[in-house]
């Protein structure tokens, strides 16, 4: 389908007309994440990125496999997902669906996130607005990177452009075809513009050419331990890192109700590996780190042929001690050669 | 070893007591259906005999291995189903109860709801049944002796009636002599029995009997272990004279150089002694002793040519090589009775006790009447030719006593009886005397007190109510100022002689056994009893006993009725021969322990030590409970951040579970 | 303020001591205003070490949480001290540890940085954003100086120092082997506007407050992994038996892991600020915290952190304590 | 909960030598009182944790009561200090975070006070009332 | 959700029998259960090596080896040492009692290429449980196979598992066996010393045999620098791997190594592509 354009004032109306639940970044507390909304609700997208990737929405923090009564075998499964619709997902964090898929669909498929991804609309935002920390282009990424997308909005300043991407992508312009209206080359000529001095404000680059080698050749490298010993192994770079997708699985009780749920967990959590016999095969934050480091740069990269690494700058930005990625690669890089 | 829980839930209809109010079938038909139960029964009465063995028979039949038992409260019949269980071969503390009595049947009218909150209380207990677990009641031997610190009249007396019961008894006592304060006192109220008279046969009996173990001049260093099995080490300080070989003659003290420069403690500093002295006639033991710190040999190395006191000394006694010796032995119970020093006078400078010579303590005044004195009983003021004898006497009670200023809130008991003893003798020694007494209140309440004040007043000795606010000198005078408040007129009052009735304080170094004893201090800084009434004598230690004024002022009295009591309890301990150490006490995962030492602070019983162990090659410090000490309260539970220290019977897992079935069944 | 010639000087001198392991410190970071801390073992890497009002890392949480390795049987451990450097907050850290016993003092060796604030980098960002070439920062008179990578900028202290620092009291390490410069006039004013402001609140308005702070914890656990005090082997947090609190994220539980990890700081928390310099989603940890350090302060007269012979606040007790909320 | 009246569930920790024993006087002297409140009984009030009150929230409590043996009664001396302190302490922060005040009650009281504690369990129950049903953090509101 | 096959659903399964196996704080207990669901017992197949999430609802899963052969019969068995909360409370179960039940994950042992070779267990303490399913695999199929032999070790006699099949063994002349415990214990009539100083005393032959070693990760790193010693390829040597799970499908991410997922390409490995794995013996 072709582009088509919409008012900024216009924008409830387009929510309106589609008839799902709707998901956008609002603050919660002092920060943004992705919440149901209503059409109604003042949506305000000029921002950089959520520090909540959208990945919560289609892998909750916590999300019950089944419920069942104390004491009783009964197994009761959710309700089927409902049609969503995420909006203003960044060109970074919808590259990572992409990526989280693999993972969630080889040999077995996982019926909840698969449950929710398929009926899930992905509406992205291209990124004017870059910061230091994101690197997206030296992953296969861009500011208006399409992959993941359903469907991308740039803000033309009046308007946004929409262009769908994907059989989901038309279908909402279809249901919102009413409020739409056509774009012109100009509009299109102008994003393009847009897109590109956005990819131009990237400052941080890094080569990950041969990356996936160099690392498994530096395993025992000094550089692990020099660079990871200030790491806190506070979980704050895996939560919030929008390929991360660890998860722990658990009985809680609520009442007579108990459920098995899975949970976020992460991997520089010191109890993640650690066995029943006390025996952990990555006792410190060097091993942690460098397993980190390793699946996105490495492992995964063997495994599904991607990094699984956006340049989203999430672990960047928010890590409390600096402990800096691009800097580990960059040590990687250099060492290697 | 894990076993599989099989509750077995007990109703009782307490006659009608319960099952008036509570619908006790439908509480047992609710409790069938709980997890794990495996049977729930109810009868008319659990505690019975016929109840009791359905429970056994159940556990016999039914396999079961916990146990709930619904009926009255625990603190009643706890002990007897521990019993029922443990006699059908079931540890003990598999038993749980729900109390559906008191806090329940009897409480409420409501019969549903009644029958409700019973269930609750049933599937609560249940949950806690699941997850007790076993646990052993430990005893262990009692040592068949006693260690009694402090030789007044309290540990003299606590140490002859153990010994009278035949155990065996180590005495230790700081000074060169046994004997107290009470040696220093004249004659005693109220029936004015010479103190000495009294006293001296029972010193006599302290040092002569077989079972009592004499260890004069000497320390206790450190006590280890616990009720029963307590490790003292005493410190035998050096007397540099051989026990043996003195035989008290005192020719020695006649030749030292320093006879007479030395102000004698036993004489509060009135009279003078040697650096090798006897610190007062009636000692026992009746042997010498060198004050290594005065004596010119020990402190300079040299005296004169030779010492006089070596060369005098016909049984060659004097020994300055002696040294300190450490004596080890074993105790099962130990009894503090180190007594009270007077309140220091010079911290109430208002009243001039540095300043003027006329301004003395009622102790020193009992040393002046007395005829052992520094005086001989002459009560003479001044020294030499200036010596005087008062006409004009003020007392001033309540010194350091009933006084926040100085830290001493509570009242000494014995000064207004010992000044109303003492106004007594002064009348009697100095017929034409003039006494009066300056006070807050009488407080007369013993046996015979209130008819003594009563004859001193009689006597003549004047009681004028009112809190001096200064003593001064006015030419050859002191003014004692005050404020009568009963004619609300001010006093100047001009006298010779001022007797500061000074109150009771504890022992200066009372820290030192505090810390060698793990003792607490009451607010009034002295031993604190375990319970202020219905303990008196006994400490959080266990095994440890106080007597006399070191747990706080006391008459000589109530200080003997104390060492009695002090000396039954120990006698209670010794005699049966074994202890039972509490099974439901706290233990440390010392895995997860950090060591911060809160629970070490926390526990009133000073029950847990930090030790430190070898985590993988890494030293660490971790808690460690003794269980003969902890008393199983769990106040170190709570205060465990890490959940490290956990009460047998009322662990966290324990406890949770049970909070979340009495939530949920709502 | 602490000269850096003077600083790098103490740092070798200290890190060639033989009974000196290792001395913490702080370095210029990966890029920007970023700090991060660092382990000198050689002399010649003191020439990294920094001190400006850009540590804002307590680097006395690195004294407890170091993972020790199971050593191989029959090796001694190195207790050779640990030289660290510390602001007066982190000194304050330095001592509620020792009071806890979390780590022996002849293990330690102190360097003690008096310091006039550091800043909250999440004001400075804001203020200059995009900015990847390191940036130093030094004290100024009442402002902060930058050297920008377009020239020297100079800002008042208040638009960016950290909001505890603006309250700051201990400027001056409480305990040290050696200080680094001057002795600086305390400020702070121990008001705790922050807490009075939400207690005039009603209870509802409180509520509503914090819940929405709460919600939107993601248990990261980021303000317990850095805080210096908390240092259990097992955090009760994690322990699944019995389980406290369930690892899932939802009010229920976020409230009650965030009154837990309040609750277990109470007279131990030394207001360093970092559990809420580290939150990735903001909550505002220091109005939970500064909380209990008013309740302690008006109610025991306490303040963790002080003295190191106190003993712990929740581990002792007068018989007078207040008591007015009981029936 | 509509027409009826709400019925708040409490739970108490109760010390075993006073309060637990209190209220085993009031049983014997027949003293009525409301049924809402369930007892938990633990050796000395030293022994509750703070963080039970947390959990008794979050798992259906209305209300939570912890009572003990008067300041310088408790049958191991010094228990009841620190729960006093301790509490003083959960009470601030539970009153700061917008817990209503009334949710989370002390008292003292003796083995000899039987009418004392139904006066106790009386408020304790009223307050819990007036408070209303938990909800702000109970963990089977919880909806997802 | 009905749609897709959904992984994280258990079947709910009863326990016919438990044997405790060894006792103490690490005992261990076997448990024969049956799935409740006909058809899916029925339809259900296993190899051996391979594992299963087992667990409690209510209190949570834990990854367990299959103790058993297919051969065996319709029934599902797991040994179980006694070690965190699940474990606990698995322990606590008796004949009648449910647990949930899903898998069978992971590889196997390739029992189809190694016919016509001899087999050689290693086993130390609970590792014989993921052994024994190959060991009764073998039993089962003895034509298929040549020899047969199983070593196996434990600290004392008392923490040796199977110990009433080993005995079995005796009546049989196509299996050997050999066991040791680490002290010395009075009646004691087998190998004293540790399972690798056992190894090199039987001193099997490498020739056309397969060597598979489970237990603790020091046994586990001696045995297989005995084998090396032993001329044993690195090809003729297996192991299983036992890491963190927690979904057993390759999603939840902690039992990895290097690029593997212990819990889809293992847990059951051929040295020849563990030794190139760092992490793989950590
Ligand atoms: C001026 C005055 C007049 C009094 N008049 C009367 C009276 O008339 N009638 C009356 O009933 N009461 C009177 N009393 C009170 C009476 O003195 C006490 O009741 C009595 O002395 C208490 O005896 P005690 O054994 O507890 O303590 P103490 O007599 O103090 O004996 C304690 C003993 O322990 C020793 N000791 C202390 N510390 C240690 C240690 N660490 N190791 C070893 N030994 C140690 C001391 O040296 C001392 O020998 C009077 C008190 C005063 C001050
Ligand atoms: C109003 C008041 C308030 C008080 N308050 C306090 C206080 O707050 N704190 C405090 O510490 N003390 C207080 N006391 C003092 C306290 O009551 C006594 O110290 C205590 O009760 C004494 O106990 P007892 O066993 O010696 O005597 P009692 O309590 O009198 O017991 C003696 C028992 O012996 C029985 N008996 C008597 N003669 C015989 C006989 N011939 N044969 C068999 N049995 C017999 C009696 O019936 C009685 O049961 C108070 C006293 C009063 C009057
Ligand atoms: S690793 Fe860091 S930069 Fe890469 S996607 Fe995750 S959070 Fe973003
Ligand atoms: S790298 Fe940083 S964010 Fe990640 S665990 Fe370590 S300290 Fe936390
Ligand atoms: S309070 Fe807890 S963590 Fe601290 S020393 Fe005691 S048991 Fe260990
Ligand atoms: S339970 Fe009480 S007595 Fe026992 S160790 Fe703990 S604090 Fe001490
Ligand atoms: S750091 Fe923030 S998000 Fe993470 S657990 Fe703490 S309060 Fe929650
Ligand atoms: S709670 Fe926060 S402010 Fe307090 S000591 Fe810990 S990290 Fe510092």
């Amino acid at each position: 389908m072709e582009r088509m354009k919409i008012g900024k004032e216009k924008f409830g109306d387009f929510l309106a007309a589609l008839d799902k639940q709707l998901y956008a970044p609002q603050k919660v507390g002092e920060t943004l994440r992705f919440v149901p909304i209503t059409p109604e609700d003042k949506l305000d997208l000029e921002f950089s990125n959520t520090t909540v990737p959208p990945k919560s929405v289609l892998f909750p923090q916590t999300e019950t496999l089944y419920r069942y009564e104390l004491g009783k075998t009964d197994l009761n499964l959710p309700d089927d997902e409902a049609e969503k619709v995420l909006l203003g997902v960044r060109p970074c964090d919808a590259r990572a669906m992409a990526i989280v898929d693999d993972l969630f669909s080889w040999d077995y498929n996982d019926p909840y996130y698969q449950g929710k991804r398929e009926k899930t609309t992905v509406v992205g935002l291209a990124c004017s607005d870059p910061e230091v920390n994101c690197f997206c282009t030296s992953v296969g990424g861009g500011p208006a990177s399409t992959e993941g997308l359903d469907l991308l909005l740039t803000d033309l300043g009046e308007v946004y452009l929409l262009q769908p991407l994907t059989e989901k992508g038309n279908n909402l312009c279809r249901e919102a075809a009413e409020v739409l209206e056509q774009a012109t080359e100009e509009d299109a000529a102008a994003a393009e513009k847009l897109h590109q001095e956005a990819a131009g404000k990237i400052v941080r680059k890094v080569d990950t050419e041969g990356v996936t080698e160099k690392l498994m050749e530096l395993w025992d490298h000094s550089l692990w331990q020099d660079l990871s010993r200030a790491c806190l192994g506070c979980g704050t770079c895996t939560f919030l890192c929008p390929t991360c997708y660890c998860f722990d699985i658990q009985d809680e009780a609520e009442g007579l109700e108990g459920r098995r749920c899975r949970v976020w967990d992460s991997c520089m959590f010191a109890e993640y590996t650690l066995h029943a016999s006390g025996h952990n095969p990555r006792p410190t934050v060097r091993e942690r780190t460098r397993n980190r480091v390793n699946h996105k740069y490495s492992y995964f990269a063997t495994k599904f042929g991607k990094i699984a690494c956006v340049g989203c700058g999430r672990c960047i930005n928010l890590c409390p001690v600096n402990i800096d990625i691009l800097n580990i690669l960059a040590e990687v890089i250099k060492e290697a050669i | 070893m894990n076993n599989k829980p099989k509750i077995g839930v007990y109703v009782c209809h307490c006659g009608i007591n319960i099952s008036h109010t509570v619908d006790v079938e439908a509480v047992a038909e609710f409790a069938s259906q709980l997890p794990n139960v495996r049977v729930a029964r109810e009868y008319s009465y659990m505690c019975s005999d016929p109840g009791q063995a359905l429970i056994r028979e159940d556990i016999k039949n039914e396999g079961l291995n916990r146990v709930v038992v619904a009926s009255c409260s625990p603190r009643m019949h706890e002990l007897t189903f521990r019993k029922t269980l443990a006699e059908a071969g079931l540890n003990p503390y598999y038993l749980e109860m729900a109390n559906i009595r008191e806090h329940c049947s009897w409480v409420h009218g409501d019969r549903e709801k009644a029958t409700a909150k019973a269930k609750r209380l049933v599937a609560a207990a249940a949950v806690k049944a699941r997850l007790l677990e076993p646990l052993q009641e430990k005893e262990v031997d009692v040592e068949p002796a006693s260690l009694i610190i402090g030789a007044g009249i309290a540990g003299i007396q606590a140490a002859l009636d153990i010994a009278e019961a035949g155990f065996k008894v180590y005495l230790v006592e700081k000074t060169p002599s046994v004997g107290g304060r009470m040696s220093q006192l004249d004659k005693t109220f109220p029936t004015l029995d010479c103190s000495a008279c009294i006293l001296t046969p029972k010193m006599v009996d302290v040092a002569s009997h077989p079972n009592i173990e004499l260890l004069t001049y000497s320390q206790v260093e450190d006590v280890s272990g616990y009720v029963g099995n307590f490790d003292v080490k005493v410190r035998k300080k050096a007397r540099y004279v051989d026990m043996d070989k003195c035989t008290g003659c005192g020719v020695c003290a006649q030749e030292c150089r320093l006879t007479g420069r030395i102000p004698s403690e036993f004489d509060e500093g009135m009279g003078k002694r040697a650096a090798i002295y006897l610190p007062f006639p009636q000692a026992v033991p009746a042997k010498y002793t060198i004050d290594p710190e005065r004596c010119l040999m020990l402190t300079r190395g040299k005296c004169g040519k030779s010492p006089k006191c070596v060369d005098a000394c016909g049984t060659g006694a004097i020994n300055f090589e002696q040294e300190d010796e450490i004596v080890e032995f074993k105790v099962g119970s130990i009894i503090v009775a180190t007594g009270f020093d007077v309140f220091d006078a010079s911290r109430k400078p208002e009243y001039g006790y540095n300043d003027y010579e006329n301004v003395i303590t009622g102790l020193e005044l009992e040393r002046l009447v007395s005829a052992s004195g520094p005086t001989g009983g002459d009560i003479l003021i001044g020294k030499g030719d200036d010596a005087y004898v008062p006409k004009d006497i003020a007392f001033i009670k309540c010194v350091g006593s009933r006084d926040k200023s100085v830290g001493n809130e509570y009242c000494s008991r014995v000064c207004c009886m010992y000044t109303a003893k003492l106004a007594h003798l002064l009348t009697e020694k100095i017929p034409d005397a003039n006494v009066r007494v300056y006070y807050m209140d009488v407080r007369a309440f013993g046996k015979g007190f209130e008819e003594f004040y009563d004859r001193v007043r009689r006597e003549g000795v004047r009681y004028i109510r009112g809190n001096p606010s200064e003593v001064f000198k006015r030419g050859d005078k002191l003014v004692v100022k005050a404020e009568n408040t009963l004619t609300s007129t001010p006093v100047e009052d001009e006298v010779d002689l001022v007797v500061l009735a000074v109150g009771l304080e504890p022992r200066r170094d009372a820290r030192e056994i505090i810390d060698i004893l793990r003792l607490s201090q009451s607010g009034d800084r002295f031993y604190m009893e375990a319970h202020p009434k219905l303990a008196p004598v006994d400490t959080a230690t266990d095994g440890v006993f106080l007597a006399g004024c070191a747990q706080g002022p006391k008459d000589i009295p109530d200080t003997v009725a104390q060492a009695k009591g002090a000396a039954s309890s120990a006698l209670v301990l010794l005699s049966s021969g074994k202890v039972k150490v509490q099974a439901q006490v706290s233990h440390i995962n010392e895995d997860t322990c950090r060591g911060c030492g809160y629970c070490v602070e926390i526990c009133p019983y000073s029950a847990i030590e930090l030790v430190t162990v070898n985590q993988f090659g890494h030293e660490a410090l971790v808690a460690r409970v003794n269980d003969a000490l902890c008393k199983g309260c769990g106040a170190c539970v709570a205060g465990c951040f890490s959940g490290s220290a956990q009460q047998k019977s009322f662990m966290d897992g324990q406890i949770l579970p049970q909070i979340a079935a009495l939530g949920v069944m709502r | 303020m602490v000269d850096l010639e003077k600083l790098r000087t103490v740092a070798k001198e200290t890190i060639s001591r033989d009974d000196v392991k290792y001395l913490i410190g702080w370095r210029q970071g990966t890029y920007g205003f970023r700090v991060t801390p660092c382990f000198i073992e050689e002399p010649g890497e003191a020439e990294q070490l920094i001190f400006s009002p850009l540590c804002t890392n307590n680097l006395a949480s690195y004294l407890i949480v170091t993972e020790k390795l199971p050593l191989p049987r029959g090796e001694k451990p190195d207790t050779r001290k640990v030289a660290v450097m510390v602001k007066g907050c982190d000194s304050r850290a330095v001592v509620q540890q020792l009071i806890e016993q979390g780590i022996k003092r002849e293990e330690l060796y102190i360097i003690g940085c008096p310091c006039e604030g550091v800043l909250d980098l999440k004001k400075v960002e804001a203020k200059f954003p995009h900015i990847l070439d390191p940036v130093a920062a030094q004290w100024g008179k009442d402002k902060i100086i930058f050297q920008l990578p377009e020239g020297v900028v100079e800002v008042p202290r208040e638009e960016v120092l950290a909001q505890k620092c603006l309250d700051c009291r201990d400027p001056n390490p409480v305990i040290a082997d050696i200080t680094l410069g001057e002795e600086i006039e305390a400020w702070g004013n121990g008001e705790y506007q922050d807490v009075k402001e939400l207690e005039a609140k009603s209870a509802e308005e409180r509520w509503a407050f914090w819940e929405d702070k709460f919600s939107s914890c993601i248990r990261c656990y980021s303000c317990r992994n850095v805080c210096p005090m908390c240092y259990c082997k097992d955090c009760i947090l994690d322990r699944l038996n019995p389980s406290w609190i369930y690892r899932s994220t939802n009010i229920s539980e976020n409230t009650a892991f965030h009154l837990s990890r309040a609750f277990h700081l109470a007279g131990r928390c030394i207001e360093c600020g970092e559990c809420e310099r580290v939150c990735p989603v903001d909550i505002p940890l220091m109005k939970l915290n500064q909380k209990f350090s008013k309740e302690v302060e008006e109610k025991y007269g306490y303040r963790p952190g002080i003295d190191p012979e106190a003993k712990p606040l929740q581990s002792s007790y007068r018989p007078d304590d207040k008591e007015d909320f009981i029936l | 909960m509509s027409e009826q009246q709400f019925e708040p569930s409490v739970i108490a920790f109760l010390c075993n030598w006073c309060s637990y024993a209190g209220a085993d006087l009031a049983g014997t002297s027949r003293i009525q009182y409301p049924t809402n409140l369930d007892i938990i009984r633990v050796m000395c009030s030293g022994r509750v944790n703070p963080l039970f009150i947390v959990n008794a929230l979050q798992q259906g409590a209305d209300g939570v009561l912890v009572s003990g043996c008067h300041p310088g009664d408790c049958h191991y001396m010094e228990g009841n200090f620190y729960a006093r302190r301790r509490f003083t302490l959960m009470n601030e922060l539970l009153n700061y975070v917008g817990v209503d005040a009334k949710r989370f009650n002390m008292s003292w009281v003796s083995a000899s006070e039987g009418a004392k504690w139904k006066d106790v369990v009386e408020e304790v129950v009223e307050n819990a009332k007036e408070a209303g049903p938990f909800e702000q953090f109970r963990r089977n509101k919880i909806n997802w | 959700m009905k749609e897709i096959a959904n992984p994280y659903k258990p079947e709910i399964a009863t326990i016919e029998d438990t044997w405790q196996e060894t006792y103490g704080d690490r005992a261990i207990k076997t448990f024969k259960v049956v799935l409740d669901d006909e058809e899916i017992r029925e339809n259900w197949s296993h190899r051996p090596g391979q594992c299963a999430m087992i667990g409690i609802l209510g209190v949570g899963e834990s990854m367990i080896s299959i103790s058993c052969s297919p051969t065996e019969g319709k029934f599902l068995r797991f040994s179980v040492m006694r070690a965190g909360k699940v474990t606990q409370a698995l322990h606590e179960l008796e004949p009648g009692d449910k647990m949930t039940v899903r898998g069978p994950y992971g590889n196997s042992f390739p029992v189809d290429d190694w016919k016509g070779k001899n087999i050689l267990t290693i086993g130390g303490g609970i590792g014989q449980a993921p052994l024994r399913p190959i060991i009764e695999y073998v039993k089962a199929n003895r034509a298929d196979y040549k020899g047969l032999s199983l070593i196996y070790g434990a600290r004392t006699s008392a923490d040796l598992c199977f110990k009433d099949e080993f005995k079995a063994l005796d009546e049989r002349d196509d299996v050997n066996y050999h066991l040791s415990i680490d002290i010395e214990e009075e009646g004691w009539e087998h190998y004293v010393g540790f399972v690798p100083s056992l190894l090199m005393e039987v001193d099997p032959s490498p020739e056309n045999t397969i060597a598979i070693t489970c237990g603790p990760p020091v046994m586990i790193n001696f045995v297989l620098q005995n084998l090396k010693e032993l001329n044993f390829t690195d090809e003729q040597i297996y192991t299983t791997l036992e890491n963190r799970m927690k979904c057993g499908i390759g999603k939840c991410g902690r039992c990895n190594v290097a690029h593997l997922y212990v819990c889809k390409d293992g847990p059951v490995f051929s040295y020849a592509t563990l030794k190139s794995i760092p992490e793989a013996f950590a």
